[in-house]
């Protein structure tokens, strides 16, 4: 299969979708000209034309307002926010306006849009750029939360966001835009609230998605030389959860742990764990761990940044507590 | 030009029927059928009823969470909007939404917001979307003065001039953000020169003269519509009830509300009616024991209807039927 | 001791510290010549002038903004957010700005400044102004939150809180503010972070704050009538969390029910839930429960509200399952 | 009235060690001594330069993620602002703010922030703030001209007015906003006209000429410390490098960008100087030499200073000690 990298998967999907449906349009800042600041949507303004690919102010208030408006009333707007750490800017129109205007209407409208959000740390961005909060998103009802961890989940995935008729926010990891990996060139779906196995294993469970997927891999892979079979679950979505598949795997493993890129406190591993400990609390041989970032603004030096974000080793440790 | 003797007794009609609607919610809300927060409009019918009579029935309308009125210039049907009030799966969201969050899709009517603000950038999103579909259809954007210090009226403003999309931003200037006089809220509180700062054409009407506000909006419906872009309209208006029907409404002066009540637009359009032979006595009684017949109607039909079943509680959140 | 209301607990607090503190001032929309939409800043403006009670303009991201900067260079601002649910406006600046500018700037500044926010559901207020989402704050470092249940807890709190050198959120429940309960007219403190235990029991502990405090002691009640006694801990301010009262009161009673009005999905209790089973998997007689909110928008019609929202009764039954 | 000699140097000489040490940063950044997000100043050096050296020692500054130029400008010591950049224990946020968060309490530096638009209220409040405390000292506010379009920039000028606040809002216009042209984010383009919807007075000023932005602040800041109430200033500039030092800037014509390096600010003072006989060549190219030594100094000293020690991840979030 051919590889491309994370931010071409995004194109891609995006074009795809463009061609099929003229109703779909982008809008955010510097997504047309420059093409997006991760280069996701490079090449779309000139493929499509500024109509459909629309370069907006510094406002992602209105961002978010305008998408819902357009939503409503027959489009499919794919917004952008340059990255996620804006979107709290733009909270009240996702949580109290998209999220909730189908269920307040009585069913009466659809809301067909997609948030598309860059996020996380790890590249010393600092205290204000460095966010995670996806648990924001998950606790309020009504948007959709979407993590991709690979370029082939993100192609699959963003093409359902785009069809799907409820607000979806896609959130990219800013370090992965340049990951490669294999996409094939034929058309797929990949459908929400199914999560994806990434390495099975019989001693224990890793939940996890976005970034944390590759330092779970790679903790599986030291684990394994200490002859511990670790099962990595991308749960790709969070919203919807596939708790089956959780739940299936550590019945089998009967140990779980967590890892996630954002604060522990009240993160969604506090979610994921109690949801574990309730459906399996007779069957666990130990606590559920949590492994995610310190409680404290993310740092930007360097060795604090990497003293605060979770990594493979960190998760090692927390295999090896149970 | 002048607006024809039956549309100035629709118009009527109307103001008399949101007047007496409004009544009838206080009463219910003092009786307990209806709860939460209920904004009247009791003394602004004049905005809401002119503005909304100048469009087409497909434009859009959206406002904030004093959108009774604006319902029923749209059309939607009392008894749906009066069960919505009741928390009646017979309402017309259901009974999901209550007073603020009225919504209409068939009716074009995009909903009532209860975030100061809210609807400002939703309303501009569907004049994108008339655009982008070119349609000539045009969005009515209600907001009150108090709206014009959020920073998404600013952000909104500066969107639909930039793209010049077709909405009509209607003030609804009261004077009162609940008990916050607009002198003490806006540095610049002729709201209407704000849209000078976005290169919109601004305008300033008497909010208590429907005629008034017919005539001002078919213009700038018009010049919308025709591309002209996005206009803002200042409706001088006054509510003469509480901002909300928990609010005693003790910060306004005896004196001032009576000065307003001086201005109220319904015996000002009958007046005016009379005088030019559209209308007599007898028709304009009739029309208020209509009004009085539909409420009465509504009222009891929203304490007949059942409430929401219980499954309803997990109903309406996501579209159902598989993702993929 | 005398009675009073809560929201007169919110008065005398603010009274006695402006009186105490010239640096102490209060902004937020209405809470001067109207004295509050709940009457909390009553007779205030009255007393220390407009200078020192201050009516803003509807714009929440700069009252918070304003307070910050306020806080920054000399003064002790206390920000009113008319509720809760518009605090979502000024998301950006309470998340980004006040809870980060301390540990961002290297300690450098403090931040004394308290937003107090009305908040919570149960009086049809409907979708978009019933939010307790108290669990986006105690996700995010850096900021205190608390959640008074009496109006004892509240003047104690809110004056410790004015006192603070961190941002405080200060969180107080709509239902609340007529509630008559006990306060002496002697000055007094309470600190943060220490739970106060409401009804002692053994049987099983109930962790609750703000309004399901009540249905908690109300649910103690009924269990009490059917033998078993359930140990009522309001743990009061979630940042600061009150960790050794709640582990040891669960090490006695080996169950525990979590009990919050905001969704349950990522809110408070799966945290709370994670750390009890984190520390007492294997003392725990049962799996931790939690009741909360169900995870849609907040409706309007009564019956459904009532549905929506957590009372003694589903407190009861929770109990009852373990 | 006219810049003395001695300013008109130390400006120059400013000017020369901001250029100086955000080319130290270049170099420091391709070598791998910086990460993160990293915003030049070059090209820009006469707008902080000039405004903030019509400032008391104890007036405020506040700016926005692109603050290198003020913390100089403030006379923070180029070692503690690199340092920070390297992320050491020695910088002047102890590392743990980095390029867009420098702060520096002790000479009134209220910070750097990145949220586009996030310091405007802020500064607004440490206005209020010197108000409320009956002291003269005014707080400068500076943003650029995307920022112009946020929400928060429209309730940060209404509020300021309102209380008649002592802030000079400036406005970096480099006619960019990362890729997007101030044109096609801006329908009223002409920043400060933006000022007058809140009743504020507008000024403009050539931001290439550090002279000009002095006189023209010294007559802004006086207003404004006078009790005139806040005032906006917008000064016109260019930045010679792409907006972060991940940003090539292939979005701008190379014509328009050698337009503006002809108006390049130093050697303009430099000429108008050398001109006036204030100083000779020599002079020149000592204050050149200086610079590069001290940048030279700051970027050995960061090198040589240890990374924060890991139990610094903890500190610094809460104040300690008891709460009551
Ligand atoms: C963002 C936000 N802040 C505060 C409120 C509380 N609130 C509801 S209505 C209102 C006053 C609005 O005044 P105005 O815009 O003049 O409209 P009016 O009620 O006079 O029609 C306020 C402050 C809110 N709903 N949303
Ligand atoms: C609220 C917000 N949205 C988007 C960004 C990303 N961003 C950083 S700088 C910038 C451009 C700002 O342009 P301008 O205000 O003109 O300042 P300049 O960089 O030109 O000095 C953008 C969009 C941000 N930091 N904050
Ligand atoms: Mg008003
Ligand atoms: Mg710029």
């Amino acid at each position: 299969m051919p590889e491309i990298r994370y931010y071409e998967a995004v194109q891609r999907a995006l074009a795809e979708e463009m061609a099929r449906d003229e109703r779909v349009f982008i809008l955010g800042e510097d997504v047309g000209l420059v093409g997006g600041t991760f280069r996701a949507t490079e090449g779309l303004m000139a493929e499509f034309g500024a109509r459909r690919v629309r370069d907006t102010p510094i406002a992602e208030a209105a961002i978010i307002g305008v998408a819902i408006g357009a939503a409503m009333t027959g489009l499919r707007p794919v917004a952008e926010l340059m990255t996620l750490n804006f979107g709290i800017v733009a909270m009240d129109q996702i949580i109290n306006h998209a999220s909730k205007a189908r269920y307040m209407f009585g069913g009466q409208v659809n809301l067909p849009m997609v948030i598309r959000a860059p996020a996380g740390g790890g590249t010393q961005k600092g205290a204000q750029h460095s966010h995670s909060i996806e648990s924001w998103f998950v606790n309020a009802p009504g948007i959709r939360v979407v993590l991709p961890s690979t370029p082939y989940d993100l192609k699959g995935l963003l093409k359902t966001a785009i069809r799907c008729e409820d607000p979806v926010l896609f959130i990219e990891h800013e370090m992965l835009y340049n990951m490669k990996g294999e996409v094939p060139d034929e058309e797929y779906l990949l459908p929400f609230g199914v999560a994806d196995i990434k390495r099975p294993g019989r001693d224990v469970t890793i939940v996890t998605w976005s970034r944390m997927v590759h330092e779970a891999l790679r903790a599986a892979e030291i684990l394994a030389n200490e002859g511990i079979e670790a099962e990595v679950v991308d749960v790709r979505t969070l919203d919807p959860l596939d708790r089956d598949t959780i739940l299936s795997s550590v019945l089998r493993t009967r140990r779980a742990v967590i890892a996630e890129e954002g604060w522990r406190k009240v993160g969604v591993g506090a979610e994921i764990s109690s949801q574990i400990q309730e459906a399996l609390f007779y069957e666990l041989e130990a606590p559920v761990q949590r492994v995610a970032a310190a409680d404290v603004p993310t740092p930007y030096a360097s060795n604090l940044e990497k003293l605060a974000l979770p990594d493979a080793q960190r998760i090692v440790d927390a295999v090896l507590k149970i | 030009m002048p607006i024809a003797a039956a549309d100035q007794v629709n118009m009527y009609r109307k103001m008399v029927l949101i007047r007496r609607f409004e009544e009838g919610v206080a009463e219910a809300y003092a009786d307990g059928f209806i709860g939460g927060f209920t904004h009247l409009y009791i003394g602004q019918e004049a905005v809401a009823t002119g503005a909304i009579s100048a469009l087409n029935h497909d434009d859009y309308v959206i406002g904030t969470y004093r959108v009774h009125a604006h319902a029923l210039c749209r059309e939607t049907p009392p008894r749906a909007l009066m069960a919505e009030l009741y928390g009646r799966s017979t309402g017309v969201c259901k009974g999901k939404g209550g007073s603020m969050h009225f919504f209409d899709a068939s009716r074009y009517f995009l909903g009532g917001y209860g975030i100061v603000g809210g609807n400002l950038p939703i309303g501009v999103g569907a004049a994108l979307s008339m655009h982008m579909q070119q349609q000539d259809r045009v969005v009515m954007n209600f907001f009150g003065d108090g709206a014009s210090n959020q920073g998404v009226f600013h952000e909104a403003l500066n969107m639909a001039k930039l793209w010049n999309l077709g909405v009509i931003f209607v003030c609804e200037n009261n004077f009162y953000g609940i008990g916050t006089d607009v002198r003490t809220s806006s540095s610049f509180n002729e709201i209407h020169k704000k849209a000078q700062g976005y290169g919109i054409p601004g305008h300033v009407v008497n909010g208590m003269d429907v005629v008034a506000v017919r005539e001002k909006c078919e213009e700038l419906v018009k010049f919308s519509r025709q591309g002209g872009g996005p206009v803002l309209l200042e409706a001088r208006c006054y509510r003469y009830q509480g901002h909300s029907m928990t609010d005693a409404g003790k910060y306004r002066s005896v004196a001032e509300a009576e000065l307003w009540r001086k201005r109220d637009p319904i015996p000002r359009l009958a007046k005016s009616m009379l005088e030019a032979g559209i209308v007599d006595r007898a028709r304009l009684e009739a029309i208020q024991q209509e009004a009085n017949a539909v409420v009465e109607e509504a009222m009891q039909f929203a304490e007949a209807s059942p409430r929401p079943a219980p499954e309803a509680l997990y109903e309406d959140l996501y579209v159902e039927g598989p993702l993929a």
